[in-house]
């Protein structure tokens, strides 16, 4: 605003900007409820001042009437406010729903919070820190946990915020419709440092962005995931040749798997991380429960890849355990206690 | 000073009253109800040998009606904490279609 | 027993008034432990509801012995509580007396057996963070958790207890000393009230804790 | 259906408006004040005379305000450059915890009902004292005690929990003091639910002849009503804090993710503590606003039973709400949408309160008193702040604001506009009762205009900077916020100005203020009929009550018509 370059203010924002459509869904409820109850203070307001000024109280013999109630009135400013409420509730809900319905094709990103900091991964592999860059136009879906305690991804300018949990993926999605650079906020006390979790989500044009992609390639998750997946020696077991000693993985995500206890369950990211943190909670239907669990072992990250390359299997893709894949280097020499089997 | 109490007679019979129910209760664990059918008799007949011991023990039962409303209110506001806090664990993985 | 009135506080009117004022507010005091047992009873049904079969099998691991003669011995507690409210009442001093230790005895025992089997369960490796700590088939962080509700509530209940006995003895020595007046035995009732209360959290208790899994034979054992 | 409009001749002539000096009383030996009446240190701090405890309460609790007011003057210096001028991020994060610790746990919740319910409740109903004197003395000494605790803790050591405690970082991450808190809190928690059980059994037992429960003061109600939530919702805190202290000391807990423990379960059994909580701060309040406006206006009060029955439904509805809370939380949809519903219900009690104190001014004879100032103050800010809660009780709004500065806005407006004007209006307005002194009038007046004024710049900012997005509890924070904030720290040195000078001219009032007579306001209420300070038994005979609380311009008939 000029105005405030006029008088030699610094810029002072009133407003925050409209990054995404749901923020001018937000805002326009917003001034709903705004009108509603400005128009409720203004009247008590008025009315306060009205009668604080006629019936002050100018003489001593003054004689004030005796009303004691007007049922009619009474009940009509109790019921009456329902309606307004219900209004605003009901178009709450309805902006508030489209939380729940990330679009199927939307561009898939990973976030882990830490103390104090957002690191963020993108399924080509690249990483940032505290900084998230968007194509504009395309739907996202962020898939966030934490490693600690409770933070939340905020986002004035989409008007989203949700809190980041250790110990369970939450998602939030987002449709960026401006290019620009908005504020990134950790919006749950989270300790010394919460004031430091502060950064950006820059959203580009959709060729900035897969320029930017480009200039930042380095291994992509599931190749990263490939890695650790052979390092922890998981091919051991997870192998299609005769003595397999625990499931396929090829082409696992999004199926459904049958468990040992006769429910089935679907193979999502929540499924895969119990599987490799908690395997003894829920253990594929033919298998002996003998996984042992690598709780401690790998962090949240590293989990995150492996979820990323268990995606990635198509039919042939896992590697055969044989003399030419000798385990890398740092590899365990022998497998952890198998903590789920019966000592 | 009117009498507050319940007749000795009528408390020993409660007391036998309860210590049926304790046995039934511990007897029906040994039978296979999996965890919700387990859990669901065993607090219906606590709340039935709770019932008996405000009734009788705690001569409830002669009571004016503040005592009972004091009762009633602990009971109401714990119920309406368990039914909110599980009406969010119960349905937090029903996601709309 | 002389049968002369208690002493009459200065706000209220009438005997009768003060002796209400008493019973209810003793009712409402419970209404309060009501919901400081309840909060964590709460807490123990949210978290159940994620791990419904594994909690049962770690309750299947509880000695449901000792809980179920706990329980007839908590009852046999309450009847004496009773039976001494009654005879305060009625101004027989000796037969409070003896009610109430009888009352005190069965509390003994109850936190007797409480204490063996705590020692017991350590015995069996289920006290978390020993290096006896057996999991059996159930995940080690799941039974901890069921553990540790275990503990707490009956802990907190044996605190209660604990109070409940002081409360009777201190009771039991002023009937000893004659001061409690046949018409005012608002104090036996008010502790009555209290123990009985205490009877009712242990009866919520075994279900919750004990009963909400499957048990064998062969775990009737001590 | 015409308003049942009388016009009588009044049962005595409106007095001036200004408080009448006590004309001398006549010769008749009247009974030592409980000031005066046992005299020596030991006389007060083993009394069981409820009004003696009253103001052994008030100086505990006005001293913990200047301890929390001390803090937020610290935190508002801090804002006042975006890379945070005064202190470092760890002291930031234990001020705002000492803060928010101080004031909720020892003074929004224990002033009114301790200090001026202690005091005066009795007397409305014409009581001679509280139904458990003893009980009562135990629990002043029992929150002093948990004051002593928890302070240490917060003030020595320090505290970076917030006073919501979240875990897992109250049990993993903080290397500070949270045991000791939560186990002072707790003992505080104990003196709550006495003076609770101390009001309810009082109301229930010990009313005169003649004062029926349609005949009771509003201020008896909306304190029987806080005194329900005391009961019901403090022992869930109790044992929630308790299970934080349990799993810091023994390394395991309940609430520990890496145990398959859920860290919302805590947010789910503290909310169920803490909403009701804001209610058991604001009821009172209400109840102190009911007589001020009734006695300035000199007018009945406006549905009187809509009124009374509006603080019961807060006290019921206040548990249904706590959900709203933790919208962002991770809780499941279904209970969302259903804790948002509940929200909007739960504004309804309120919202009749404010239309009726409203109503009762219609007509009336308003003199603008000092405690009418406060009351009238209230009215408008505590509007505000409700109708800014309708704003975080939808959905969609709420996950853009939470846990942002339009929060902080919104609970201030009622917490400090409404709460704390609502108390310094009742401790203006029964002063002179308490101590038988008149204060200065121009001087009071000035001091609650500058209260009003500092509160609106301080505060209002505060929405904007929440809708743009600031999060709260932030030591520093990015540059385009700082306008605001320094609107923000100007507005709170008018608010400590004007919290501070009552002080000055009440305490001159003790030595050199002109005696007040038994009824300075000309007030109807069952205490003024007494003299002030009254004596230890409140009446010389227990009086005997024919007409409803508020018969300013009455023809002496029944109002409950």
């Amino acid at each position: 605003m000029d105005l405030f370059a006029a008088i030699g203010m610094p810029e002072v924002p009133l407003f925050p900007d409209q990054a995404s459509a749901h923020a001018g869904r937000v805002d326009r409820l917003f001034f709903f409820i705004l009108a509603v109850t400005g128009g409720m203070g203004a009247s008590v307001g008025l009315l306060l001042a009205v009668f604080a000024f006629r019936y002050r109280r100018r003489t001593a013999a003054d004689r004030t009437p005796r009303i004691t109630g007007f049922p009619l009135l009474e009940w009509g400013w109790t019921l009456g406010p329902i309606l307004p409420f219900a209004v605003m509730f009901a178009w709450g809900l309805a902006v508030y729903r489209d939380n729940y319905a990330p679009p199927p094709d939307a561009y898939e990103v990973f976030v882990v919070g830490k103390q104090w900091m957002w690191k963020v991964q993108h399924p080509g592999g690249q990483r940032e820190i505290n900084e998230l860059h968007l194509p504009a136009g395309r739907p996202v879906k962020v898939t966030l946990i934490s490693e600690d305690v409770i933070h939340d991804f905020g986002t004035p300018a989409f008007r989203k915020k949700v809190d980041v949990l250790p110990g369970r993926y939450v998602t939030v999605w987002y449709e960026p419709t401006a290019p620009g650079r908005y504020r990134l906020f950790c919006n749950q006390y989270c300790g010394t440092g919460h004031a430091d979790m502060v950064g950006a989500i820059v959203v580009q044009r959709p060729d900035e962005h897969s320029k930017w992609l480009r200039d930042h390639a380095e291994g992509s998750a599931a190749l990263e995931g490939r890695k650790l997946f052979l390092k922890l020696q998981c091919v051991s077991c997870h192998r299609t040749d005769g003595d397999a000693k625990a499931p396929v993985l090829e082409g696992l995500y999004g199926r459904r798997v049958l468990l040992r206890d006769g429910s089935t369950t679907e193979a999502d990211a929540a499924y895969i991380r119990d599987s490799i943190l908690y395997p003894a909670k829920q253990v594929a239907a033919p298998w002996e429960p003998v996984m042992p669990t690598f709780q401690g072992q790998v962090s949240e990250e590293e989990v995150l890849l492996l979820v990323a390359y268990v995606r990635s299997l198509g039919r042939g893709d896992l590697p055969r355990p044989n003399n030419d894949t000798p385990p890398p280097i740092g590899a365990p020499t022998e497998l952890p206690n198998a903590g789920g089997a019966k000592k | 000073m009117t009498e507050r109490t319940v007749s000795p007679v009528a408390t020993v019979l409660t007391f036998a009253a309860l210590v049926v129910l304790s046995l039934t209760t511990v007897g029906l664990s040994f039978l296979r109800m999996g965890p919700a059918g387990h859990l669901a008799v065993g607090l219906s007949i606590g709340a039935l040998k709770a019932g008996l011991v405000a009734l009788v023990f705690m001569h409830l039962v002669r009571s004016p009606g503040r005592t009972w409303l004091a009762a009633g209110l602990g009971l109401a506001w714990l119920s309406i904490l368990v039914v909110l806090t599980l009406s969010d664990y119960l349905t937090r993985h029903v996601l709309p279609s | 027993m002389p049968a002369e009135p208690p002493v009459l506080e200065p706000q209220f009117a009438t005997a009768e008034q003060q002796r209400s004022a008493s019973v209810l507010g003793m009712w409402v005091f419970l209404a309060t432990e009501v919901l400081l047992f309840g909060g964590i009873i709460t807490a123990f049904l949210a978290t159940r509801v994620f791990y419904p079969h594994e909690f049962e099998r770690a309750a299947g691991r509880l000695n449901v012995l000792i809980g179920g003669i706990n329980t007839v011995v908590l009852l046999a507690s309450g009847l004496g509580m009773a039976l001494a409210v009654h005879a305060a009442q009625k101004g027989q001093r000796w037969a409070t007396l003896t009610w109430l230790g009888l009352t005190a005895l069965l509390g003994l025992g109850f936190l007797g057996l409480k204490g063996y089997e705590y020692f017991a369960d350590w015995r069996d490796g289920l006290v978390p963070r020993t290096d006896g700590f057996d999991p059996g088939d159930v995940t080690p962080g799941r039974l901890t958790l069921f553990m540790l509700f275990y503990f707490v509530l009956t802990g907190l209940h044996a605190v209660h207890l604990s109070v409940g006995l002081g409360l009777v003895s201190w009771l039991a020595v002023r009937v000893m000393r004659g001061e409690l007046p046949r018409a005012g035995a608002t104090v036996a009732e008010v502790v009555g009230l209290y123990w009985h209360f205490v009877d009712v959290v242990w009866i919520i208790l075994l279900p919750v804790l004990y009963l909400s899994g499957h048990h064998e034979a062969a775990d009737l054992h001590f | 259906m015409s308003t049942d409009l009388e016009v009588f001749p009044p049962l005595r002539p409106a007095p001036p408006s200004e408080p009448q000096a006590a004309p001398p009383l006549p010769g008749a030996a009247v009974a030592p004040s409980y000031l005066t009446e046992p005299h020596g240190w030991a006389s007060w701090l083993f009394t069981t005379d409820h009004k003696r405890i009253a103001i052994l309460y008030m100086v505990t609790v006005t001293l913990f305000f200047f301890v929390g007011g001390a803090a937020a003057t610290v935190i508002r210096l801090n804002l006042i450059a975006p890379q945070g001028s005064l202190v470092s991020a760890e002291l930031y994060n234990k001020l705002f915890t000492a803060h928010g610790i101080v004031m909720v746990w020892f003074f929004l919740i224990p002033v009114i009902p301790t200090v001026l319910g202690n005091f005066v409740l009795p007397m409305m109903i014409g009581a001679k004292d509280l139904a458990f004197p003893r009980l009562n003395l135990l629990s002043w000494y029992v929150f002093t005690a948990g004051a002593v605790i928890t302070l240490t803790a917060v003030l020595f050591g320090g505290v970076d929990s917030g006073w919501t405690f979240y875990p897992p970082f109250s049990t993993r991450s903080s290397y500070t003091y949270v045991v000791p808190a939560a186990v002072g809190i707790i003992v505080t928690g104990f003196s709550t639910i006495m003076t609770g059980l101390n009001f309810v059994i009082t109301v229930h037992t010990l009313r005169a002849p003649g004062m029926t429960w349609g005949r009771l003061p509003i201020f008896v109600w909306s304190n029987y009503a806080t005194s329900l939530i005391m009961l019901l919702a403090t022992p869930v805190l109790a044992a929630v804090l308790a299970l934080i202290a349990v799993e810091r000391l023994a390394g395991i807990g309940i609430f520990d993710p890496s145990l398959g423990g859920d860290p919302i379960l805590f947010q789910h059994l503290f909310w169920f503590y803490s909403h009701p909580a804001v209610y058991i701060m604001i009821l009172p309040g209400m109840g102190v606003v009911t007589e001020l406006v009734t006695c300035f206006s000199r007018k009945t009060l406006f549905g009187y039973k809509f009124v009374a029955a509006a603080s019961i439904c807060i006290a019921g509805f206040g548990f249904l709400v706590w959900g709203h809370h933790m919208f962002v939380a991770g809780q499941s949809l279904l209970a969302s949408i259903a804790f948002s519903a509940l929200s909007y219900l739960v504004a309804i009690p309120s919202a009749i309160k404010v239309f009726n104190w409203t109503a009762t001014m219609f007509r009336g004879s308003i003199a603008f008193e000092a405690p009418m100032l406060y009351a009238v103050g209230f009215i408008l800010l505590f509007t505000i702040g409700g109708m800014s809660g309708l704003f975080l009780a939808a959905l969609a709004v709420d996950q853009h604001v939470h846990d942002t500065y339009f929060i902080i806005a919104h609970f201030h407006f009622i917490m400090v506009g409404g709460m704390v004007s609502a108390y310094f209006g009742g401790l203006h307005y029964w002063w002179p009762k308490m101590t038988g002194r008149l204060y200065s009038r121009p001087w009071s007046r000035l001091a609650a205009l500058l209260i009003f004024a500092g509160f609106f710049l301080t505060f209002l900012p505060q929405f904007v900077l929440g809708y743009l997005g600031m999060p709260r509890r932030y030591h520093h924070y990015p540059p385009e916020f700082q306008v605001l904030n320094v609107l923000s720290s100007a507005g709170a040195s008018i608010l400590a100005v004007g919290y501070v000078l009552p002080f000055f001219y009440l305490f001159h009032s003790l030595r050199w203020g002109k005696p007040a007579g038994p009824n300075p306001w000309q007030a109807t209420g069952l205490e003024w009929q007494t003299a002030s300070p009254p004596p230890k038994h409140n009446f010389e005979q227990t009086p005997v009550i024919t007409r409803g609380p508020y018969e300013y311009a009455t023809g002496g008939t029944d109002h409950a018509r």
